[in-house]
C-alpha cells in the first residue's frame, strides 16, 4: 500500500474503517452484529436493554454509512426496523393502534439472540464431543458380509389360467403372428450354422447349409436363405467364419476361420 | 400350510444356548463398520435365538475394554473406548473443516429436527446457502425429513444415523443440553409478534414427537 | 550423571498397569487396517509397556469368544471365529414374478401334460428357450415324463408335486377347464370350432376329462 495516501484525515481514520470492513465482512448478518454487541452488555440475553442494543446498532450503521461501507440491504432494514422499535418503545402506547406493542417486539428480538446464542453453545457442544475417526474409532478390518442373493420367483394360478387362456385363444386374433412352419428365424439359423460351421474348412456354398426340406418350396427358401445369410453375417461378426462373392449373384461362400 | 412345518424346524433346531448366542453377536458386531439392528441380528442368527438379550450380556462384558458396544439410533457398534484416542493417531482421518456456518446449521438441525430451511433462516437471521446443507447432505450428517404440512409444503431436515454414530449419540435426544434448551422455550417456534399462528403449532407438536415418542 | 535422570524420567512415566496395556493391545488391534507386530504396538504405546505381555493375555482373553487374536504374516489381528463364518452371509431374498414366456409353458405343461418341447412350441406358437425349461426344471415345478412313443423318443414334461403345493391344487385335473375359465372371464373369445385339442387328447385319458366340456 503506497503511503502518503491522503484519502483520509489521519492514520487513525484509516486504521478505523479498515476495521469495520474486517467487521462487518466477519458478521453473519445483523442478528449476529447485534448478538456481538449485546454482549458488551455483559447481562442475561433475557435481560438485555433492546433499547441500548438499538442504539448502538445504528450507530454502528451509521458510521459504516459515513465511511463509506457498502452495507448489505439485511443491515439497513434491520436499521429502519430498529428505529421503528426505539419509537415504540419511547413513545407512549397508543391505545387504538393494533400492531404488537414495543415491549413484545423487544421480547422477541431478545428470544432470537438468546436462541441463536444457545444454538452457537449447542454447536460447540457438538463438536467438543468425541467424534468417530478422531476420538473413538471403527473396525479397522471390516469383514464383509457376502451377500448371497437369492431369487424366488412366484406366479399365482391366476397368473396361470390368464397364461393359458391368452394361448388358447391367440388363433382367433392374432394381428402380426406368421406362419411359423414356413419360417426360419435367426436364431435357427445361427444354431445350426454354429454346429455345422467346424466342419468346413473350405469355402463352401451357403446355400448347402441350408437344412433339408427346405430348398425345394420358395417360400420355405427364401426364409431360410435369409435367416442363413443373416446368422453368417453374425458370425463373420463374430470372428468365427470369412464370407465372400466373387461377383454379383455369384454364390455366397464361406469358410471357418481357425484359430491358432 | 407352513404352520406345522415351522414348528418342527423349531424342535429340530433349538435356538443354541445363550453364551453361544452372544459369540454370535459379538462376531457379527465386530466385523462390521456399520451399526447393526436387533432385528438384523435376529436376522442372521439362527432360528429362535434372543438378539437383544446376547447384546445385554455383550455390551456387560465389554465393559471398560479397549472396545465397546455402543448404540446408535437402531442399531449396536463396537467403537474403541474414547479414553485410548491418543493411541490412534495413525488411524485419525483429517476430516474437512466445516464451516462456522455449516456447524451452526448443523446444531440447528439436530435440535430443531425436522426443520425447514426457512426455520434455519429465521433462527440463523441469515439465508442458509445452497453449499452448506450440501455439505452436510455429502457427509450424510443430514437427510431430508418429510415435507411440512404449512403452504408450500417445504421440505425438512433431520440429521441421520450416521450423524450419531460420528458423534456417538444413541439418539437425537441425547444431544448434549437438550432438555434444558427445551425448558427454557429456546427450541420453540416463536414467531414474530404480530404474525398469525396459522398452523405453526401444528409443527411445534411434530417437533415434541421427534423427541418423545421416537421408538 | 546421566543415570540418575533416566531413573527419574522411568518413574516420571511409570508404565500403565498391565490390564491398561492390554486394553491398548486391544483397541490398536480392533481399529487398525493391517495386522500389527509388536514392535509397532510398543512404538504406539507409553514408554515401558510390554506389548508382547499384553498381547498373549489379550490372546487368552478372547479364547473362545465370537473373535479371536490371531497372528497374520508377522503382525497380529483380530478375526471372527472360523465357526462363526456362516453369519457373515446375509442371504436377501428377491421375490421376482415368473415371465410370460415360462408362465406360458408352465401352464401348456400343467394342461397337456406329459407333452413334448415340440408340442409345447406347437401351441404357443413360438419356439421355447432353453432357459425357461430348466428355469422350471430348477423350481421344480416342472419334471421329466416319460419319452414318447414316436419316433425320436422325445422327453414329455410333467409338473411335480411342488407345483401343485405352491398353486394349491391337488391334482392337474384341479385345474379349471375352458369353459370355466371363459365363465371367470378369463376366455374373452372363443377358440375356433373344432379346431384345438384333437390331436392332443389321444396322449393322455386326464386331458379328455379335462376339456371334455370343450364343444
Amino acid at each position: 500500500m503506497p503511503d502518503g495516501d491522503a484519502e483520509f484525515d489521519d492514520v487513525d481514520a484509516r486504521l478505523g474503517a479498515e476495521a469495520l470492513i474486517v467487521d462487518v465482512d466477519g458478521y453473519e448478518g445483523p442478528l449476529d452484529l447485534l448478538l456481538t454487541l449485546s454482549r458488551t452488555q455483559k447481562v442475561d440475553l433475557r435481560r438485555i436493554s433492546v433499547l441500548a442494543l438499538a442504539e448502538q446498532y445504528l450507530a454502528f450503521v451509521n458510521r459504516a454509512k459515513t465511511l463509506r461501507i457498502e452495507l448489505a440491504a439485511d443491515y439497513l432494514v434491520m436499521a429502519a426496523w430498529l428505529t421503528f422499535l426505539k419509537s415504540r418503545l419511547l413513545l407512549p402506547p397508543d391505545p387504538s393502534d393494533e400492531g404488537p406493542s414495543g415491549e413484545e417486539l423487544a421480547a422477541h428480538l431478545a428470544f432470537q439472540l438468546e436462541r441463536l446464542s444457545a444454538m452457537r453453545d449447542a454447536a460447540a457442544k457438538l463438536m467438543a464431543r468425541d467424534q468417530k475417526g478422531r476420538d473413538f474409532f471403527v473396525r479397522g478390518i471390516p469383514e464383509d458380509v457376502t451377500r448371497v442373493r437369492r431369487v424366488r420367483y412366484t406366479a399365482t394360478l391366476l397368473d396361470l389360467m390368464q397364461g393359458y387362456a391368452r394361448l388358447r385363444t391367440k388363433e382367433d386374433f392374432r394381428p402380426y403372428s406368421m406362419e411359423r412352419q414356413n419360417v426360419m428365424t435367426l436364431e435357427q439359423a445361427l444354431e445350426r450354422m454354429r454346429g455345422l460351421i467346424g466342419y468346413a474348412g473350405d469355402w463352401t456354398d451357403l446355400m448347402s447349409y441350408l437344412p433339408d426340406g427346405w430348398e425345394a418350396d420358395p417360400k420355405r427358401r427364401r426364409s431360410a436363405t435369409a435367416s442363413h445369410f443373416a446368422a453368417s453375417l453374425e458370425l463373420v461378426k463374430n470372428g468365427t467364419i470369412q464370407i465372400r462373392q466373387t461377383e454379383s449373384f455369384s454364390p455366397i461362400q464361406i469358410k471357418a476361420l481357425l484359430n491358432g | 400350510m407352513v404352520e406345522p412345518e415351522a414348528q418342527d424346524i423349531e424342535s429340530l433346531f433349538e435356538a443354541p444356548p445363550i453364551a453361544e448366542q452372544e459369540r454370535m453377536v459379538e462376531a457379527i458386531l465386530f466385523a462390521t463398520e456399520q451399526p447393526v439392528t436387533v432385528a438384523e441380528l435376529n436376522a442372521r442368527m439362527p432360528h429362535g435365538c434372543d438378539a437383544a438379550e446376547a447384546l445385554q450380556l455383550l455390551k456387560k462384558r465389554y465393559d471398560g475394554r479397549g472396545v465397546g458396544v455402543v448404540k446408535v439410533g437402531d442399531g449396536w457398534a463396537m467403537r474403541t473406548a474414547a479414553d485410548l484416542s491418543f493411541l490412534m493417531q495413525k488411524e485419525t482421518v483429517e476430516t474437512r473443516k466445516l464451516s462456522r456456518a455449516a456447524i451452526e446449521t448443523l446444531a440447528i438441525i439436530a435440535y430443531h429436527q425436522p426443520v425447514t430451511r426457512s426455520e434455519i433462516e429465521e433462527i440463523r437471521g441469515v439465508s442458509v446457502s445452497r453449499g452448506t446443507v450440501d455439505q452436510l447432505l455429502e457427509l450424510e450428517w443430514v437427510k431430508f425429513g418429510r415435507r411440512k404440512m404449512t403452504p408450500g409444503r417445504p421440505v425438512t431436515y433431520m440429521v441421520t444415523e450416521e450423524f450419531l454414530d460420528h458423534f456417538g449419540l444413541e439418539s437425537a435426544r441425547d444431544l448434549p443440553g437438550l432438555k434444558e434448551l427445551r425448558a427454557a422455550g429456546l427450541l420453540e417456534n416463536r414467531p414474530p409478534p404480530g404474525e398469525p399462528l396459522s398452523s405453526e403449532d401444528e409443527d411445534e407438536e411434530n417437533q415434541v414427537d421427534m423427541f418423545e415418542d421416537e421408538d
